[in-house]
């Protein structure tokens, strides 16, 4: 199999990453120890195993089930429903790994064998932050705005870190979980 | 007479001017609004402003039940709904475990290639209008109403479908429909050479787009970049062959890709792709397989914790949806890698240096949906 | 080339072996009526009762109009008899012949002002059916009833009823200045031409050149309502229109001087009166018209070189780089509203006719009829026929190109166009000579 | 104009048989405004791939005299096809603005008249006529290019129901209803 060769030789060249726990599916999937390692490991995917192509950057917030707050609704009676269908909390499921973490997700591929990996990278919900990808990959530059514009994670060395999506305005991240939306002059 | 030395280029005063391109604008194809800075006719400074059309739909997902999240992936790339529901169905199918039938995947084959005559059919039209040719976007928007009525036969509607499901398809198609598709398919290969006729080998056309907007095979990669703007730099990447779903392997056809990357290789790997999409569509219904086209999947989909990916070669890309399963009956996290989005990054370089009438036909030629950009 | 269509033999083999026989289900659902595909119509479109329809109402209406100007016949032995009238009339109240003068000029200036109103609400619903018809649609057809004949009246009058707007930080005056000094060159120029046998509103011996003459005048018009409107797309608009305008008036100036060597004047009526005859005559058959398009070599190229320039005058496709819609919006009157948008508009559409007119009369014989046998239809109607024919094409290449991008634009005029017409020059040169 | 024509009901006033006079003026101005109803070219989202399709050959939007214009400058009709974000808000009410007297606003598709599919996100306007006067509301996602025609033809009778008396027109009533509207 050329997914475990290619993360054996992974593994080999950096000992301190590991497979993750609970991989995207049919994917290998490793995880980094440490904001530190980011750089040098997608350095050395890109230019030794000739990963240039940068699929993916997001980000998921491991903090228990979503915030009804963050959605809008209508005070006005809905004719098919009594009452708003959201405004009960959603309720934390048993099994799910609930934490107080960034993961930053990464996908790479490379075109000659084509395959992909993925790499994760937990950042805290404090102070999140991590190093750009925008000097090695350009269409980081993108994709990390629009995490940051979404979840408030902070790329160090990114040339250009500005809301992409939303509006000016706009209070907080809105795919944080317990992102709580305020009412701007658009709703009234 | 003034004997004074005629001012040097470097002398003469000349100043930069400011102009807004969209959000309503002609050519922007949709919402998109880009601050160009031109000196004389050349672009200065190019800054695309996205985010005019952000719905959140990311965030919707995380309440809406992994049913209804089909339905918003309708509305993502709304130039071609199949390829986004049949994204998001294969993310959640890996999620749950459960494979298709062998006749679902085959009719997902089949509406994919349709879509993605459809899909081509508008950039087809719209960008022969961006050149200023009016009349091609009336005949591709005729064929493509032919493809709206067959996707309405099974479906039911003309643009947002719904109708690839987690584990196959709503509905089965039955012989009147395949002899319809015959019937259009026959009627399509003929309309090809026409549009080749009236449109790509136009002098005028290929004046303005021959050698504009090059994009290195390098910068494309680096880009992102993904599709018909990848294949036209050289890189013959398509997930249809790279990592085949729903039995793409099983079909004869030809990944297309251009040497130079410019905007006309752009516009004409997706004529060229039509083409593959008929092959592809004739084989399918040469043998369509028979049996259920639906899985066994629970009413309520709750998948158990876990990630997963799935991508699948979209009309204007790859097109991969993320997913994150909390065990509960909406995704936790759904995440679009949307094909439009890293195409349109590039816009900001290669704007550069080029002429106002030449940004028209670059923004053209990458082909956005500003839907999927901002999501 | 690898993308060649297979076989669909060795395809339908290959899917066989992997694929099971077709099954087919039938559903609970109900499938759409049948709906009208295109096919039937692009397999043999003379069965379609509807086309047949049309083909004979095209021919109807052919007839009707020459049956229409057979029975009007020539109109110049009308006009001098309604001037001889005139005269008595006028005569026995006393008034001296000046005052004659003014109220037949006057007559003459309103029936021009006439042409040059009705022939752009003509031209433009006409162009909208023909831009329909080749895209297969149908065009306006709800408007006035047969097949939306008033659609340019209604949009027309209600232009009238817009609010019109001045931009706030528009320079008011040369604003609300432009759409007339775009305007009235374009009507003005009408004067000279030749609308058939003596049949023309000012006979002057300059007429070309006075028709050059105001034809040029008009970019000043763009060129204000681009600055003035204070809006960038517009100034882009109103700049580029200024250089394309001033450009391509010389080939078009210098495409016509051969026709002006061969006629000898600067009169349009003498230029017509050259053309007259046909070559063969002399030994008893007519081969072809002495129109100038039929002079060899020189002819064609003059006439190629002036439709070429007419086009980009009159800022149309694959030239219409002034009003560039999916770059500039709609370029040079982005910000006018309601009237003042529409005398652009018009002043577009009579710019165009007027270059009809000038290349019906330059190159194909004004009035004269293309064969003796069909000397009997006036001459006034095969001037118009032959203008319509003119704006036909004019229509046809709108609608069929793509646009120039504007450097190109500018390489084409300076660097092959005039030079052509520079050689164009000395080739009817050598063809007087010889 | 405008001028003349808020000076036209108060001269028929005083004219005998004024108010047939103004009652033949209404028939027409009325006849052509309905007839050439031009909308600005101006798509949102999905919606405006479905007003694409109805200005290409099957629907034919020309058939009722309407084709699209670049310039807000020289339109009668917005048509909101698609989501209305927070962000485009603004741009919307300026390109409103910027059209002449008498203008119309069709509301096409769910997402327009309420927000639709996406009436609980943060990021969109629920419903255009919160900035905007709406004359027709078109409900669906997306409404089909045939609900589209209805919607026009809708429009045509509320603009066949226009006085000049009342002040429909380049005139004083609308301009109270719309110039002023303060940005949000």
């Amino acid at each position: 199999m050329t997914n475990e060769r290619v993360t054996a030789q992974i593994l080999a060249q950096f000992p301190q990453l590991e497979k993750d726990p609970s991989p995207v599916k049919d994917y290998p999937t490793l995880r980094l120890p440490d904001a530190a390692s980011l750089l040098p490991v997608i350095s050395h995917l890109k230019d030794s195993l000739g990963f240039s192509y940068l699929d993916m950057v997001t980000a998921v917030d491991w903090k228990g089930p979503v915030d009804p707050a963050g959605y809008v609704r209508e005070e006005r009676a809905h004719p098919f429903q009594a009452k708003p269908a959201a405004a009960a909390a959603a309720k934390p499921l048993p099994g799910a790994p609930y934490r107080d973490a960034f993961t930053l997700v990464y996908a790479l591929s490379r075109f000659a064998n084509p395959l992909k990996i993925f790499l994760k990278l937990d950042v805290p919900r404090e102070q999140p932050r991590a190093a750009s990808l925008a000097r090695i990959f350009r269409t980081a530059d993108w994709q990390e705005r629009e995490v940051f514009d979404l979840f408030g994670i902070f790329f160090d060395g990114h040339p250009d870190l500005r809301r992409i999506l939303t509006l000016e305005s706009l209070q907080g991240h809105p795919l944080r979980k317990d992102y709580a939306h305020a009412e701007d002059r658009f709703d009234r | 007479m003034n004997t004074a030395p005629a001012p040097s280029r470097s002398e003469l005063k000349t100043d930069q001017l400011f102009v807004n391109l969209g959000p309503q604008h002609p050519s922007t194809h949709g919402v998109l609004r880009v601050g160009l800075t031109i000196e004389g006719e050349i672009i200065v400074k190019a800054e695309p402003d996205i985010g005019y059309l952000h719905r959140g739909i990311e965030k919707l997902c995380e309440t809406r039940s992994y049913g209804q999240c089909i339905v918003l992936s309708d509305r993502l790339d709304y130039c071609s709904a199949m390829t986004n529901n049949l994204a998001f169905c294969l993310a959640a199918e890996k999620l749950l475990g459960v494979h298709a039938p062998q006749r679902a995947d085959a009719l997902r084959v089949a509406m994919c290639e349709l879509q993605r005559i459809a899909s081509h059919l508008i950039l087809l039209g719209t960008y022969g209008i961006d050149i200023g040719a009016f009349t091609p976007f009336l005949y591709a928007f005729r064929e493509r109403e032919m493809v709206m009525d067959l996707f309405e036969m099974v479906s039911g509607a003309r643009l947002t479908y719904n109708y690839i499901r987690i584990g196959g398809v709503r509905a089965d198609v039955d012989a009147q429909w395949v002899a319809r598709t015959r019937e259009f398919l026959e009627y399509f290969k003929p309309r090809l050479d026409e549009y080749d006729t009236l449109l790509s080998y136009n002098p005028i056309f290929i004046d303005r787009t021959r050698g504009v907007g090059v994009i290195s095979a390098e910068k494309a990669a680096d880009y992102g970049l993904s599709g018909p703007n990848l294949r036209a730099s050289g890189p013959a990447y398509d997930a249809r062959r790279a990592e085949p779903h729903c039995g793409y392997e099983k079909y004869p056809f030809d990944v297309i890709t251009a040497e130079s990357g410019d905007c006309w290789d752009r516009y004409h790997c997706r004529v060229r792709e039509m083409r593959q999409s008929v092959r592809i569509l004739e084989a399918v219904l040469d043998g369509l397989p028979g049996g259920e086209i639906l899985a066994k999947v629970p009413k309520i989909v709750k998948p158990a914790p876990g990630e997963s990916y799935a991508h699948v070669e979209g009309a204007r890309g790859d097109l991969g949806v993320y997913l994150v399963s909390d065990g509960g009956p909406n995704p936790f996290r759904a995440h679009v890698r949307a094909p439009s989005f890293l195409n349109l990054s590039i816009l900001q370089e290669i704007f550069l240096g080029q002429r106002m009438a030449d940004a028209i036909a670059i923004l053209g030629s990458l082909d956005i949906v500003l839907g999927e950009v901002d999501r | 080339m690898s993308e060649t269509e297979k076989t669909p033999s060795s395809s339908a083999a290959k899917s066989a072996a992997l694929l099971p026989e077709p099954v087919f289900t039938e559903g609970p659902w109900v499938l759409l009526p049948h709906r009208a595909w295109p096919t039937e119509m692009w397999a043999s479109p003379w069965k379609l009762p509807r086309y047949r329809r049309g083909a004979m109402m095209l021919a109807g209406l052919l007839l009707l109009g020459t049956g229409a100007a057979l029975l009007i016949g020539e109109i110049a032995p009308w006009a001098d008899m309604l001037h001889a009238r005139l005269m008595l009339a006028m005569a026995t109240f006393g008034l001296p012949p000046p005052a004659v003068m003014c109220v037949w000029g006057a007559l003459q200036i309103a029936l021009l002002i006439g042409i040059f109103i009705l022939a752009p609400v003509v031209i433009v619903w006409w162009e909208r059916k023909i831009s329909a018809h080749i895209q297969s649609r149908f065009g306006p057809m709800r408007t006035g009833g047969f097949h939306g004949w008033l659609q340019t009246a209604a949009d027309g009058l209600k232009l009238l009823l817009k609010e019109n707007i001045t931009p706030q930080h528009a320079d008011s005056w040369v604003h609300r200045l432009a759409p007339a000094v775009a305007l009235v060159p374009a009507l003005v120029a009408f004067a000279p031409v030749s609308f058939g046998q003596e049949l023309s509103a000012a006979d002057i011996d300059i007429g070309t050149l006075y028709i050059f003459a105001m034809t040029g005048v008009s970019v000043l018009g763009i060129m204000m309502a681009g600055w003035a409107s204070a809006n960038k797309y517009s100034l882009l608009g109103g700049l580029r229109s200024a250089a394309q305008l001033v450009s391509y008036e010389l080939p078009r100036t210098f495409a016509v001087v051969p026709v002006l060597m061969f006629a000898g004047s600067l009169n349009l009526s003498q230029i017509v009166a050259a053309q007259q005859g046909y070559w063969g005559e002399g030994y008893g058959f007519a081969l072809l018209p002495r129109w100038f398009i039929f002079y060899p070599v020189v002819g064609q190229l003059s006439f190629i070189i002036f439709l070429i320039a007419s086009i980009a005058e009159t800022n149309r496709t694959p030239f219409d780089i002034p009003e560039a819609e999916s770059e500039l919006v709609s370029g040079f009157h982005t910000e006018y509203s309601g009237i003042k948008f529409s005398l652009f508009f018009m002043a577009e559409y009579g710019a165009m006719l007027l270059s009809c007119l000038l290349m019906a009369s330059f190159f194909l014989g004004g009035g004269s009829a293309p064969l003796p046998f069909l000397r009997f239809i006036p001459s006034w109607a095969w001037f118009l026929s032959k203008a319509v024919v003119l704006v036909f094409c004019f229509l046809w290449f709108r609608w069929t190109f793509p646009r120039m991008r504007v450097d190109r634009l500018m390489d084409f005029c300076w660097k092959f166009l005039l030079p052509w017409s520079f050689a164009n020059i000395a080739f009817a040169g050598l063809y007087l000579l010889l | 104009m405008g001028v003349a024509l808020e000076k036209f009901p108060a001269i028929c006033g005083v004219l005998p048989g004024g108010s047939g006079i103004l009652t033949t003026a209404d028939a027409f101005i009325n006849w052509s405004r309905k007839s050439s109803v031009w909308p600005v070219t101006f798509g949102l989202a999905c919606c405006a791939i479905e007003m694409m399709a109805a200005y290409a050959s099957r629907f034919d939007f020309d058939r009722l005299g309407v084709i699209p214009r670049p310039s807000p400058r020289q339109a009668d009709l917005m048509l909101i096809a698609g989501t209305v974000s927070k962000k485009m808000a603004d741009p919307i009410v300026q390109i409103y603005r910027q059209m002449p007297e008498p203008r119309f606003v069709i509301s096409m598709g769910s997402c327009a008249n309420c927000g639709g599919p996406f009436h609980d996100s943060y990021a969109v306007l629920k419903g255009v006529d919160k900035i905007i006067p709406v004359a027709v509301y078109l409900a669906g996602c997306p409404p089909r290019p045939e609900a589209l025609y209805y919607a026009v033809l809708k429009l045509q009778e509320k603009i066949q129901q226009m006085k000049i008396g009342h002040g429909a027109g380049a005139a004083p009533q609308q301009e109270r209803g719309s110039r002023d509207l303060g940005a949000p």
